[in-house]
């Protein structure tokens, strides 16, 4: 987008400014279906239940602070347990990372003005939000899933678990899938069709990349969670016997699909991170990441490799020797890509002329963290150690680091870092540090304290424990640290708020950020570039004649394509112009169709088969009244 | 570089050895879980013979992949150093840029595939079939 | 070609902006000029690799069940039948032709020969499903899938491809009634292309279905 | 393994620092700006060291250490135990003996004992830290472990897969003891249950195998042959009751009795709803099964 407007380029700005004029108020937000919009929506809903399942994290820390604790019933930890679990996993990094971060910056990044498929991304966002408070409805009522988010049967059978708890686990995280599902077929499209003309696999920023990953390994690891859902219901609800060794079935087919998505899913959570940490690093250094293709590679090597470690999970299960040596094998190597990666960072810091501000400190944190994570998590490759150490604490600890450590950290450098872009605002500096140590010395003092319990045997989701095993003082130091952690996070949040209202104005780049998004106002308009933007490599910001020719482009009126919602699409390798495409402008039908789905599965949670069948041939007809009131292109 | 590599040729160049290790992957489990994970043994198969077989054909195919990789590199390679320009994160054109940054991804996932072939390949046959461990 | 020659010809001639909405003529040439798939096509491919996956997963577990079980199939179920199941699924192979042919003459923008060649395959595919429901209900009456894990696994992965017909038949109908009513516009053109893409996969699919049903048999 | 990670903790986190102190510089010290040096950093650190490690790691932990602590071949091993986990209880049986007990384990020292890990209904996990690794059990698998300690003494074990409401208090005791007081507990376990010698214990007994007890409980040479909750022929020689919950004494038995779901909710055991007389009764002939 051009830097410095002429009149000429005015007038074609004012035309573009007519036709994405956005709907006012309420029903712009219901019917909205621009990926800003989007991205905040799903911003708002995950910070929410980020804040519900950290409201559940400090019951457990307080149900723990000392032995034979009873803030919460054996009961009521059950569930409070596993939907944290539930929560922090699918409702609050995935829509986050995916939802959020993905929504608002990728098209920005491949100077696109929207995704592939518009009214899909609404879709997607009003079905997640189904879901979570589908799953939500169940703590309020108190039948919330109670065996863990990993939820093995035969705890989870109807046997031993004859109310709905389980069943809104189920049919929740179908229900769930179905919009993660949406997401990144969304995503990938948008990545492969939607970059700018130039922007050639090799010119892509290393932020799409991880994104790409990410969607990929969702995209394939999802059919395996809904499947072992399914099974679980049929099992539950039509007596059938997936899962029941009586009948010929047996309990670790659900392990082993729960897994095949469970390991996957946590790339899928590190991945965003590496890709917010890769765009973060080189603005701050001042230079570009070193060894850009092993960065890219080695984002993509680690979702694929992920699909081959599952059973790492299920190391005392007693599965044969020779079976977890593939498994063994896989979850060694695959340690590499992030050693690339790490180093990578780590070399760019050193090399560059590094400004440690607020977003850049959350990212050095995410590398200490991430290092921890990643030796403990080596480790526990070591079948013989992992045997002794698993369901332990020491369990507990390595994936929080890597998980909160290393996951939410960039998350929270991420949300400082696109903050002035999104609201036009500076954060304060100074309290950002201030929350930022509070946060890092926090999550240390929790989890760390973890390794040391584990190995002392303390076994995970243990609602209390006897004193006299040396336990006590460290949990006592872990939950001290949990309520640092949570009031570092609450300053964050406020540090936000408030310079939402009182904050600095921002400019476009403030940050020297390398990537397109910078390049245009703070917040965006809504067709994001008044022309679309030159690209010849991976950090268009960093060269300037490209800017300076869109500025020239934008007098000419060249690439401004101001009749209708447009936006070009190129070619997947090489980004050769293809077409120009018509976007769809607001749409009513997702909310609606999200709303018949939601009936849906409410109605199969009720045992309504027949009204649940009703909805969805609802959701058949809005579908194709959906697509004959499409956009014509 | 006269004429550019196919595309077809890059992709195998790229993807042959992961393709390669996910097949020696999938089959491997195939067979473990066929001959240890039933009560009664309804069939038994020669799974330390399978494993080496398989192991070897992956590897063959990881190594071609990563020949394709290095000779496609050094072809780009040879031409006004694309491969610096790419490494430096700066954007060489396509599809040159492109096709020499993927031949360098090509060299790393397959070196790294073969590894874990090598590793299974290894591995395996030092442990007995269907102890429990 | 460099990033900046490319977009200098966002507004150039050979950069087919879209004209009136039902323009098949302009549908036609866009569709004609194309040099990669459209996204309408790109996110039907993408949503089949996830039905692959999901199929992949329900195989497995046919197959994680049959090597844990002493007897597969169990005791007092005799072992499927193989003539029909492999005719059904031979019909419908064939089906991919005239999909192929529809999807190409949706490029050529031959609105009459699409409704033709989709609704005769629509046909052959109508009646594989009859005939897959009757073999289906003649199977409940053998084994039902609350007696075994043999039967829970056996019923539930052909309802699943059985299900992914029927919803091929849906989306023909769509796509006909559209293109009937509103001519092969762009939207539609690429709607065509989809249906017929996931026409393929879903045969594909078939063969692999059936395949691990007669297992025992064959 | 400590080692290593400490040394490449270390290592990354002094680079960071040296980053920050020359935040200034371009470059690296005597190296300068060439691009080759930071790209041959990640090469070697990134792939190279990393290889190396891991190969060496696999080759001694997943090839050799495996081969050590996967179960040896019960022929190598003196004797084998049944554990059978229950929510919330463990059952132990000796083969070969007539012995049934529960929650507390008896072994005798300096012997290779081989435990076969068995699942009445959910998924546990078998686990005496001091002793050996765990194994889970899980429901028509028969997962095995040995067990070995060579000093006499009391180990904690507990159950490590989450298996519903009281997993927290799934534990039990080991109890590995020399040759001869192992022989002498076994010979006793191996006794019919004492018949009761006071009315109030005989009256118990009664009670016992009239009320709903006898349906689950067992105790060898009587009527009472259930075996949903634990074994009681000698319950009296037992330390603690409700799998490790409480100490065995006639007080913690009668509240138990009482009302087990206060004392361990969602425990198996209902209330029954016994009168003070007939709970006496009870204590008094439970607290005499030696």
């Amino acid at each position: 987008m051009a830097i410095n407007v002429t009149p000429q380029g005015q007038q074609h700005v004012e035309r573009l400014e007519r036709v994405w004029t956005e709907r006012p108020g309420l029903v712009g937000w219901l019917t909205t279906t621009n990926h800003k919009r989007i991205g905040i929506l799903y911003f708002f809903a995950s910070l929410a239940f980020f804040g519900a399942g950290g409201v559940e994290a400090l019951l457990i820390r307080t149900q723990l602070i000392g032995p034979n604790g009873h803030v919460l019933s054996p009961a009521a930890y059950d569930e409070v347990f596993t939907m944290h679990g539930i929560t922090m996993i699918f409702l609050f990094v995935i829509p986050m990372t995916t939802g959020a971060f993905g929504n608002y910056l990728l098209p920005l990044m491949i100077g696109a003005r929207d995704m592939a498929f518009p009214r899909l991304n609404a879709l997607s966002f009003w079905v997640f939000l189904g879901s979570g408070l589908f799953l939500y409805v169940a703590l309020l009522q108190g039948h919330a899933p109670n065996s863990g988010w990993f939820d093995y049967v035969p705890l989870a059978s109807k046997e031993f678990d004859p109310g709905n708890n389980i069943d809104f686990y189920g049919y929740g995280l179908i229900f769930n899938g179905i919009a993660s599902t949406m997401t990144v077929i969304n995503f990938i499209v948008t990545i492969f069709k939607l970059r700018a003309p130039g922007m050639s696999l090799n010119r892509m920023p290393l932020f799409c990349f991880a994104f790409l990953a990410v969607a990929f390994a969702l995209l394939f690891a999802l059919p395996s969670l809904s499947i072992a859902c399914l099974f679980l219901e049929l099992d539950r609800q039509l007596g059938f016997h997936f899962y029941d060794v009586a009948q010929g079935g047996d309990p670790l087919l659900w392990q082993n699909l729960f897994w095949i998505f469970g390991h996957p899913e946590v790339y899928i959570i590190i991945l965003p991170a590496f890709g917010i940490a890769t765009s973060i690093i080189p603005a701050f250094s001042h230079r570009r990441m070193v060894f850009f293709p092993l960065v890219a590679l080695a984002e993509i090597l680690v979702a694929f490799l992920g699909f081959g470690v599952w059973v790492h999970h299920m190391f005392t299960v007693g599965f044969s020797s020779l079976t977890y040596v593939y498994f063994a094998a896989a979850s060694l190597i695959i340690t590499i890509p992030s050693a690339i990666q790490i180093f990578a960072w780590i070399a760019t810091i050193l090399t560059g002329t590094p400004v440690f501000r607020t977003p850049m400190l959350f990212i050095v944190g995410f590398i200490v963290y991430f290092i921890i994570g990643g030796l403990s998590g080596i480790t526990v490759a070591a079948i013989p150690f992992d045997q002794q150490v698993h369901d332990s604490y020491y369990i507990v600890a390595h994936f929080h680091f890597v998980i909160f450590g290393a996951a939410v950290f960039p998350i929270l450098g991420g949300m400082y870092f696109w903050f002035p872009k999104v609201t036009g605002r500076m954060y304060d500096e100074r309290v950002g540090k201030i929350s930022f140590w509070l946060t890092f010395i926090g999550t240390f003092v929790t989890f760390f304290p973890m390794h040391i319990v584990g190995i002392l045997g303390m076994p995970r989701r243990n609602y209390t424990y006897p004193p006299g095993l040396g336990w006590s003082l460290l949990n006592f130091i872990e939950s001290i640290g949990a309520y640092l952690l949570a009031v570092g996070l609450v300053l964050i949040v406020a540090n936000l708020v408030v310079s939402r209202f009182r904050g600095a104005p921002a400019g476009r780049n403030p940050m020297e950020g390398d990537t397109l998004e910078w390049s245009t106002t703070s917040p965006p308009p809504p067709y994001n570039y008044a022309v679309i933007p030159t690209v010849t490599s991976p950090y268009p910001m960093w060269e300037p004649q490209d800017r300076e020719a869109d500025d020239a482009r934008l007098d000419r009126g060249e690439g401004v394509l101001p009749e209708g919602h447009q936006t070009p699409a190129t070619t997947v390798q090489d980004a050769q112009l293809d077409e120009i495409l018509a976007m769809p402008p607001h749409s009513a039908w997702p909310p609606l169709l999200a709303l018949m789905i939601t009936g849906v599965f409410a109605m199969l949670l009720m045992h309504h088969y027949w009204i649940a069948v009703g909805f969805g041939a609802v959701c058949g007809m809005t579908l194709l009244a959906w697509h004959r009131h499409g956009v014509e292109a | 570089m006269s004429p550019p590599p196919s595309d077809r040729m890059v992709w195998f160049a790229v993807l042959g050895g992961a393709v390669a290790w996910t097949i020696q992957f999938v089959i491997n489990l195939g067979f473990t879980f066929a001959q240890c994970d039933q009560p009664i043994q309804r069939w038994a198969l020669p799974v330390h013979g399978w494993e080496i077989g398989l192991s070897v054909v992956a590897a063959a195919v990881t190594v071609a992949a990563a020949a394709a990789s290095l000779r496609i590199f050094l072809r780009t390679y040879r031409l006004d150093h694309v491969a610096e320009v790419e490494r430096e994160g700066r954007g060489e054109a396509p599809p040159l840029g492109r096709i020499n940054f993927l031949a360098m991804i090509g060299l790393t996932v397959n070196f790294l595939t073969l590894m874990i072939v090598v590793l299974t390949a290894i591995g395996a046959p030092l442990l007995p079939v269907c102890q429990q461990a | 070609m460099t990033g900046s020659g490319a977009s200098e010809r966002v507004h150039g001639s050979d950069a087919p902006a879209p004209r009136s909405a039902a323009a098949q003529v302009a549908a036609a040439s866009v569709a004609a000029r194309r040099r990669s798939q459209p996204n309408g096509w790109w996110g039907m491919a993408l949503f089949l690799c996830s039905e692959v996956t999901l199929f992949g997963t329900l195989i497995g577990t046919y197959f994680y069940l049959d090597f844990d079980a002493h007897a597969w199939p169990p005791a007092g179920v005799k072992a499927p039948s193989v003539v029909l199941p492999l005719v059904g699924t031979a019909c419908l192979l064939t089906t991919s032709l005239p999909m192929a042919l529809a999807a190409r003459a949706a490029r050529h923008g031959r609105r009459a020969n699409v409704i033709a060649l989709v609704s005769g395959a629509m046909i052959v595919q109508g009646l594989y499903l009859a005939l897959q429901i009757l073999l289906f209900r003649h199977d409940l009456r053998d084994f039902r899938p609350q007696a075994t894990a043999y039967g829970s696994i056996y019923f539930t992965l052909l309802a699943a491809h059985h299900a992914h017909v029927l919803l091929g038949i849906l989306l023909e109908l769509a796509v006909l009634w559209q293109v009937a009513t509103k001519g092969l516009t762009n939207y539609w053109l690429i709607g065509v292309r989809a249906t017929a893409l996931y026409w393929h996969v879903v045969n594909v699919l078939a063969v692999f279905v059936v395949l691990t049903q007669l297992s025992p048999t064959l | 393994m400590l080692a290593a990670s400490v040394v490449v903790f270390a290592g990354a986190v002094g680079l960071l620092v040296v980053a920050y102190l020359r935040r200034g510089v371009r470059g690296l010290p005597f190296f300068g700006e060439r691009e080759s040096v930071p790209e041959g950093m990640v090469l070697v650190f990134g792939i190279g060291v990393p290889l190396v490690a891991l190969v060496a790691l696999f080759g001694v932990s997943d090839v050799y250490l495996v081969k050590q602590t996967s179960p040896p071949n019960p022929s190598t091993t003196a004797m084998t135990i049944n554990v059978i986990g229950h929510q919330y209880w463990w059952e132990m049986r000796y083969p070969g003996t007539p012995v049934i007990t529960a929650n507390e384990l008896h072994m005798p020292v300096d012997t290779r004992v081989n435990i076969v890990a068995t699942s009445a209904d959910v998924i546990h996990s078998f686990w005496v830290p001091a002793l050996n690794r765990k194994i889970d059990m899980v429901p028509g698998r028969r997962n095995r472990v040995l067990l070995y300690a060579n000093q006499p003494g009391e180990y904690r074990g507990q159950c490590s897969q989450f298996c519903g409401m009281q997993h927290a208090h799934m534990a039990m005791i080991v109890f590995a003891q020399r040759p001869a007081q192992y022989r002498a507990w076994l010979a006793n376990e191996e006794r019919s249950a004492m018949t009761p010698t006071t009315a109030a214990a005989r009256a118990g007994e009664r009670d016992f195998m009239n009320d709903q007890c006898a349906s689950c409980h067992y105790i060898a040479g009587t009527p009472a042959q259930g075996f949903i909750g634990p074994a009681l022929t000698h319950l009296a020689d037992r330390t603690t009751l409700g799998a490790n919950e409480i100490p065995n004494r006639p007080a913690w038995l009668a509240a138990w009795i009482r009302n087990p779901q206060a004392i361990k909710p969602g425990v198996r055991m209902p209330d029954l709803g016994l009168g003070d007389n007939a709970i006496g009764q009870l204590v008094a002939y439970l607290d005499g099964l030696h």
